[in-house]
């Protein structure tokens, strides 16, 4: 596989400028930290060759963007990785923004890496860190150079990364990837062979940490309301302050409720969660759940499907089969 | 805040024998919003009525609470009551404290406490209701009817008299249905073609209607008041303007090996054939899986026959879209196939024959010109055993049989055996029955004279088997009464089959969005009130396609569905029902899931500009109901993940406000 | 946690109905005096297509024990096709809940016919018996809503 | 005590049988359709009343229990489902069951054939005599 560098976009990007295919472009920023890169729109050259950036910590998905970008005036380029583009997909399945405003072009990608697993490795006087074929290499203060595998350490969505491909692009960059599908239901699974007090506390344990900064909502491709249920005053479910116990639950089980069927599985939730909540097995499940009582679905594989939440089938199961089905049984 | 009278019910000692009435209208007293609590014996009396509008006067009431029987039961009476005091009749909510409280509670102190949960969730909802005023649209003044039988005669006939055009979609070339085959009807003999042929010419010649034959519905849209229909006129290559109905050329065509449906197959026509002498329209039709010249290019006998020069080859089908403000469906029946049930060896010999063939053989139209011979050897049967239920009452095997009685096969089974004995008396007449079934005007008087003048024996008991032998049928059954199996060697068998719905009625009712039984019959609005109209608004039912039905039963029905549809025709506009969905334009993403899931295609979607909180302007996508074609199911609302759609009536923070409540 | 007066603890049901079968059966029940525990409230919607799992969630949120859903049975809804939408909504919902750990007897989907006013009052009669073999819901219940 | 002990009897028939004569419609079919049907004093549609009935008494003193072929006829004909030859064999286990020895093994079979015995009658023999 080609790999994608700084250089090879920025010099893509420069000439979409130049010839003014697009006025702007979509692209990351470094920020404070090594492992803090922040999406940012350049709209000259000059702004991009001193802060435009790319490596193995850009793993923000760009699609959502481009609902405000697109309301702007002219063209914009986008990067998508194979994951953002499910994501683009859906959201033109949905109506969310205008294609002609977008100049997209595909990158290939095999995973990129989390704040928080970097953060682990080196907790203290990190200085930074750069991937050099397999490996990861991190630059410390106090352990000078740490080398350690890069593919071993990625996040779980890329471990259990559902697709290399890059499903909708006006220009692709270096190859395209194969859709695959690493085992991501094997957590979920792990957690339906459990007992209901075990899983009960398992998520009482993990959701309980939630602080309620909405940042898995923020970030969501698929949270794109106008005005969200929970900030809506009129929805009577609005409610941002935080409790111990059902209060999260409720939030959680009705976001990932909201998206299921359209959730592209990005992974993003879990990546932004100050809290580190496996957010992901939430929407898995659901994934789960459909791919196995109404078949095979992967939201933004197709411009234009319909989401099964808002299909059916005459012959579907039953609501008491499918929980059962899932492990429900368990005694 | 509302300002709310709650009206606790005793309903006579039905509520009040289970539920402490006083203390359910003392404890709503103390809610907020409340201003006025009382109970009344019976509150959907006039004078509970009158109660409640004092009571709005007296207290300026804004909302109200009526603690009482199921809001199936009275909510339209309350509503009326609530627009006579003043107050939209939207701004009344019901606790049924009967049908969900005091009928299935036998203690008192649960039933109290229910009751009073019930009441506070009905204040809790009405306090956030608002008025509501149902929208209006406008009336097509066309009708359609599916199905050209005496059912569909009758209703159009009904219809076009009191002034409104109307259109019969008939799947045959010809109108006339099921009794057109008929030989006479029960009980009074009278021949069926002597009284359904005038109605036939007079459909043809009534103004008002516009026969569509060889025609089916293919798609409908719209809704009560706006149905737009597509339908699909099959080419039947001969025009339909110009032929004369001569006949010729059904005469001259030299392919004469097409089974006659009209006789059930028991002869034959030519390719291009007239299906009977009194046919409405009298025009030809070509069937093409048999006409050389259409299959091969070479013959075209017909048209060089045909002095009017109606026949046209190159003839396509042809579609008609047409407007109407009410379709009714006429769709009948269809005896069932027989051939599953062995033992009555209905394949195995040509002497088996089912009740519709026994009439056409008696018929003087039919393939023996109404001399009663058998199918297998032409001669004169002496020896004749009805077997009814045939497939009726049957429970046992749902591929086979129908579990419902299909009503007519007692009488025209008499009215079979009586004729026989009249025309030849030499005939020894056997029925086999379960019980012989005979409510109507004169028809157990018929079944009598059948019996006790005529001489026809029947037999209580039902046939077992029956085997072909040496030219015989040899009939094994059993006779209950006088404890005997009975062995006939018989000339003819005639089963009377059970009837099920036509075929093309399924696929019609999901056109249609009207509901059916598991027997495929339309099902009706109401079974004893409202029989002759389908749940869906505009959608009504005539004849044998809402159930098994004899003919002057066929006929009131047609009348009725006629009745029904020319109250809704003489409307200009409808009202709707105000509890529709509505979308909230400064939430709504425009994302479509909503018209995914609307089974009515009431939403449609469009850009509009925003000017948002900074004085820019936004373009947007929002999604719209249309009032007049939304339903209220609410499917929408659950769809929509942003909460921008919401249904009237029955609004999230309403039903929310009710789960608060029972939860408190 | 509501208790009667032998101390036995009686659970609080929420059913949503639809308007033509469901809470039509349980009229039938009513009117054929077919008796099933009073723990059981029904909320009327005109289909169940229309029960958001927002209300559910609601509900146990706001002390619930038990939450059942009735609807027509599939085919034969009222607006065609709103039963075959709450069918996978709610076995979506209710596979997530019992996911997270929640008894899967205190979530139901049961489709009850206008006719079937027996199979309404026997279907309540085992659901309450279910719910309160379970006892009061403590995993999903929000305590700051409890005055 | 008797009463109570032919009621116990007639549950049996029920369980064992799985028949439930208040399908029964009489319309006779069965007793129309049985081969034996000259063989019995009782007919199969009078099986059917008299276990609804509760008549067991004439029923087990009866020959006609063993004149019923095991064909099915009954069974298959039945428009309703009643399955009258289920019952019948019921009520014929219900009796020989008690005496232990009078069974059939395969075994034995070969033995008692002659040739002219048609195939269906030692399939029944076998239902009937296995049990």
């Amino acid at each position: 596989m080609q790999t994608i560098t700084r250089d090879i976009l920025l010099e893509k990007a420069a000439s979409l400028l130049a010839s003014g295919t697009v006025n702007r472009v979509l692209g990351w920023k470094k920020g404070e930290f090594i492992y803090d890169v922040t999406p940012a729109v350049f709209t000259n050259a000059e702004d991009m060759y001193r802060h435009f950036t790319f490596d193995c910590f850009c793993g923000a998905n760009f699609s959502k963007y481009l609902i405000k970008e697109t309301q702007k005036e002219g063209k914009v380029l986008v990067f998508l990785k194979p994951c953002d583009s499910y994501s683009f997909n859906q959201l033109l399945t949905e109506h969310r923004f205008d294609r002609e405003k977008v100049y997209a072009v595909g990158i290939p990608c095999d995973g990129m890496m989390d704040a928080s697993t970097v953060k682990a490795l080196a907790p203290e006087g990190l200085t930074g860190a750069e991937r050099n074929g397999d490996a990861l290499i991190l630059h410390t203060l106090y352990d000078g150079d740490v080398t350690v595998s890069y593919a071993d350490h990625l996040p779980d969505r890329c471990k259990h990364c559902k697709s290399k491909k890059v499903v909708a692009y006006d220009e692709m960059l270096g190859e395209n990837g194969e859709v695959t599908d690493a085992g991501r239901f094997d957590e979920v699974a792990a957690l339906e062979a459990m007992t209901e007090d075990e899983r009960f506390a398992f998520w009482q344990n993990e959701l309980s940490r939630c602080i309620r900064c909405n940042a898995c909502r923020d970030v969501c491709p698929a949270c794109t309301c106008e005005k969200c249920v929970f900030d809506n005053p009129g929805s009577g479910v609005e409610n941002k302050a935080i409790s111990d116990r059902f209060e999260e639950k409720l939030f959680h089980v009705i976001r990932a409720f909201h998206v299921a069927g359209r959730c592209t599985d990005c992974g993003e939730c879990s990546r932004v969660c100050p809290q580190n909540i496996p957010l992901h097995l939430l929407n898995r499940k659901f994934i789960y759940d459909i791919d196995r009582n109404y078949g095979d679905y992967m939201a933004g594989a197709e411009e234009g499907s319909r989401a099964p939440l808002v299909n059916y089938q005459i012959a579907d199961p039953e609501a008491g089969e499918v929980v059962s089905g899932a492990g429900g049984d368990k005694v | 805040m509302q300002r709310i009278g709650v009206f606790v019910c005793w309903c006579g000692s039905n509520i009040a024998a289970t539920v402490d009435v006083h203390a359910v209208a003392e404890a709503a007293r103390h809610e907020p919003g409340v201003v006025f609590s009382t109970d009344y014996q019976y509150m959907c009396s006039q004078a509970g009525q009158n109660m409640i509008i004092e009571a709005v006067k007296e207290h300026h009431l804004t909302g109200l609470v009526i603690c009482s029987c199921s809001p199936r039961m009275h909510e339209a009476t309350f509503r009326k009551t609530a627009a006579n005091a003043g107050i939209n009749p939207y701004m009344v909510e019901i606790a049924n404290i009967r049908e969900q409280c005091s009928w299935v509670h036998k203690d008192m102190a649960a039933g109290t406490e229910k009751a009073i949960i019930l009441a506070k969730a009905a204040i809790a909802k009405v306090h956030l209701n608002t008025a509501l005023t149902p929208g209006e649209s406008k009336v097509t003044k066309r009708a359609l009817v599916i199905g050209g039988g005496i059912a569909g005669i009758q209703t159009a006939l009904d219809i076009a008299e009191a002034g409104f055009p109307v259109d019969i979609v008939e799947k045959e070339p010809t109108i006339g249905g099921k009794m057109a085959q008929l030989d006479k009807t029960f009980p009074t003999l009278d021949c069926a073609a002597c009284i359904l042929t005038p109605k036939m010419v007079d459909a043809a010649q009534n103004e008002n209607i516009r026969i569509i034959s060889y025609a089916q519905v293919e798609e409908v849209g719209g809704f009560v008041g706006n149905f737009h229909v597509k339908i699909r006129k099959k080419a039947r290559f001969v025009n339909e303007d110009v032929c004369t109905g001569c006949g010729l050329c059904t005469e001259k065509c030299p392919q004469k090996k097409v089974p006659n449906a009209f006789n059930l197959n028991m002869d034959n026509h030519r390719a291009i054939y007239i299906p009977f002498a009194q046919a409405v329209p009298k025009v030809a039709v070509i069937d093409p899986n048999y006409c050389t010249m259409l299959k091969t290019g070479k013959c075209g006998v017909c048209a060089k026959v045909c002095t009017a020069g109606a026949i046209d080859y190159k003839q396509q089908d042809q579609i008609i879209e047409e407007e109407y403000g009410a379709i009714v469906a006429a769709t009948g029946y269809n005896p069932i196939s027989v051939e599953k049930f062995d033992e009555f060896a209905y394949s195995q010999s040509k002497d088996v024959i089912t009740s519709l063939e026994f009439e056409r053989l008696t018929n003087a139209a039919g393939p023996t010109a109404g001399k009663l011979l058998r199918p297998s050897d032409g001669e004169h049967p002496h020896t004749i055993v009805f077997v009814q239920c045939v497939g009726s009452r049957c429970a046992a095997n749902a591929a086979k049989g129908k579990e419902y009685c299909s009503k007519i096969c007692c009488m025209y089974t008499a009215k079979h055996a009586m004729l026989v004995r009249d025309k030849y008396p030499d005939t020894d007449v056997y029925v086999f029955y379960i019980d012989v079934r005979t409510p109507g005007k004169n028809f157990d008087e018929f079944y009598r004279r059948a019996v006790e003048e005529y001489g026809v024996h029947y037999i209580k008991g039902m046939v077992g088997k029956i085997t072909p032998e040496n030219g015989k049928l040899k009939v094994q059954g059993s006779d209950l009464i006088a404890d005997k199996q009975l062995h006939i060697d018989a000339d003819l068998v005639v089963l009377a089959a059970a009837i099920e719905p036509d075929k093309s009625a399924r696929p019609l009712a999901t056109m249609l969005t009207a509901s059916m039984d598991t027997n495929d019959f339309f099902t009706e609005a109401h079974p004893k009130l409202r029989p002759v109209e389908s749940p869906t608004a505009g959608i009504f039912l005539s004849g044998t396609c809402q159930g098994p039905k004899d003919i002057p039963e066929t006929v009131s029905q047609a009348s009725a569905a006629a009745a029904k549809v020319i109250g809704l025709l003489s409307k200009n506009t409808l009202k709707g029902n105000p509890c529709v969905a509505q979308s909230d334009e400064w939430m709504c993403n425009g994302c479509s899931s909503c018209a995914n899931v609307c089974p009515y295609g009431a939403i449609t979607y469009e850009n509009k500009e925003f000017r948002m909180p900074d004085r820019s302007t936004k373009v947007r996508r929002i999604a719209k109901v249309n009032p007049a074609v939304c339903q209220g199911c609410g499917a929408c609302t659950v769809a929509c993940p942003s909460g921008a759609m919401d249904l009237n009536g029955f609004k999230n923070n309403q039903i929310m406000a009710e789960v608060d409540a029972i939860c408190k | 946690m509501q208790v009667n007066e032998n101390n036995e603890f009686r659970p609080k049901i929420v059913a949503f109905c639809c308007n033509w079968c469901s809470y039509a059966g349980a009229d039938l029940a009513g009117n054929n005096r077919l008796a099933y525990p009073a723990d059981i409230k029904i909320i009327r919607v005109p289909c169940s297509c229309r029960v958001n799992p927002m209300f559910i969630l609601r509900a146990f949120q706001r002390g619930a024990d038990g939450v059942i859903l009735c609807g027509c049975h599939p085919g034969d809804c009222h607006y065609t096709s709103g039963n075959y939408y709450t069918r996978r909504r709610m076995a979506m919902l209710f596979s997530m809940l019992n996911y997270l750990g929640i008894e899967k007897e205190r979530t139901r989907v049961e489709w009850v016919s206008a006719a079937e006013g027996a199979k309404f009052a026997a279907t309540m009669q085992d659901f309450a018996e279910k719910v309160k073999a379970l006892g009061p819901n403590k995993r999903l219940e929000d305590l700051r809503c409890k005055q | 005590m008797e009463q109570n002990k032919m009621a116990s009897l007639n549950t049996q028939i029920l369980r064992m049988s799985g028949v439930n004569p208040r399908k029964c419609m009489r319309c006779g079919k069965c007793s129309g359709t049985c081969p034996a049907y000259d063989e019995m004093e009782y007919h199969p549609h009078q099986f059917v009343h008299m276990v609804e009935t509760g008549d067991i008494a004439s029923l087990l003193q009866s020959e006609s229990i063993y004149k019923c072929l095991s064909c099915f006829a009954c069974v298959e004909r039945c428009p309703r489902g009643v399955e009258p030859a289920k019952l019948i064999e019921a009520i014929r286990s219900l009796k020989t069951r008690p005496v232990g020895q009078n069974h059939i093994t395969p075994d034995e079979i070969p033995a008692l054939l002659d040739e002219d015995l048609p195939q269906q009658a030692i399939v029944s023999a076998l239902r009937k005599y296995m049990k």
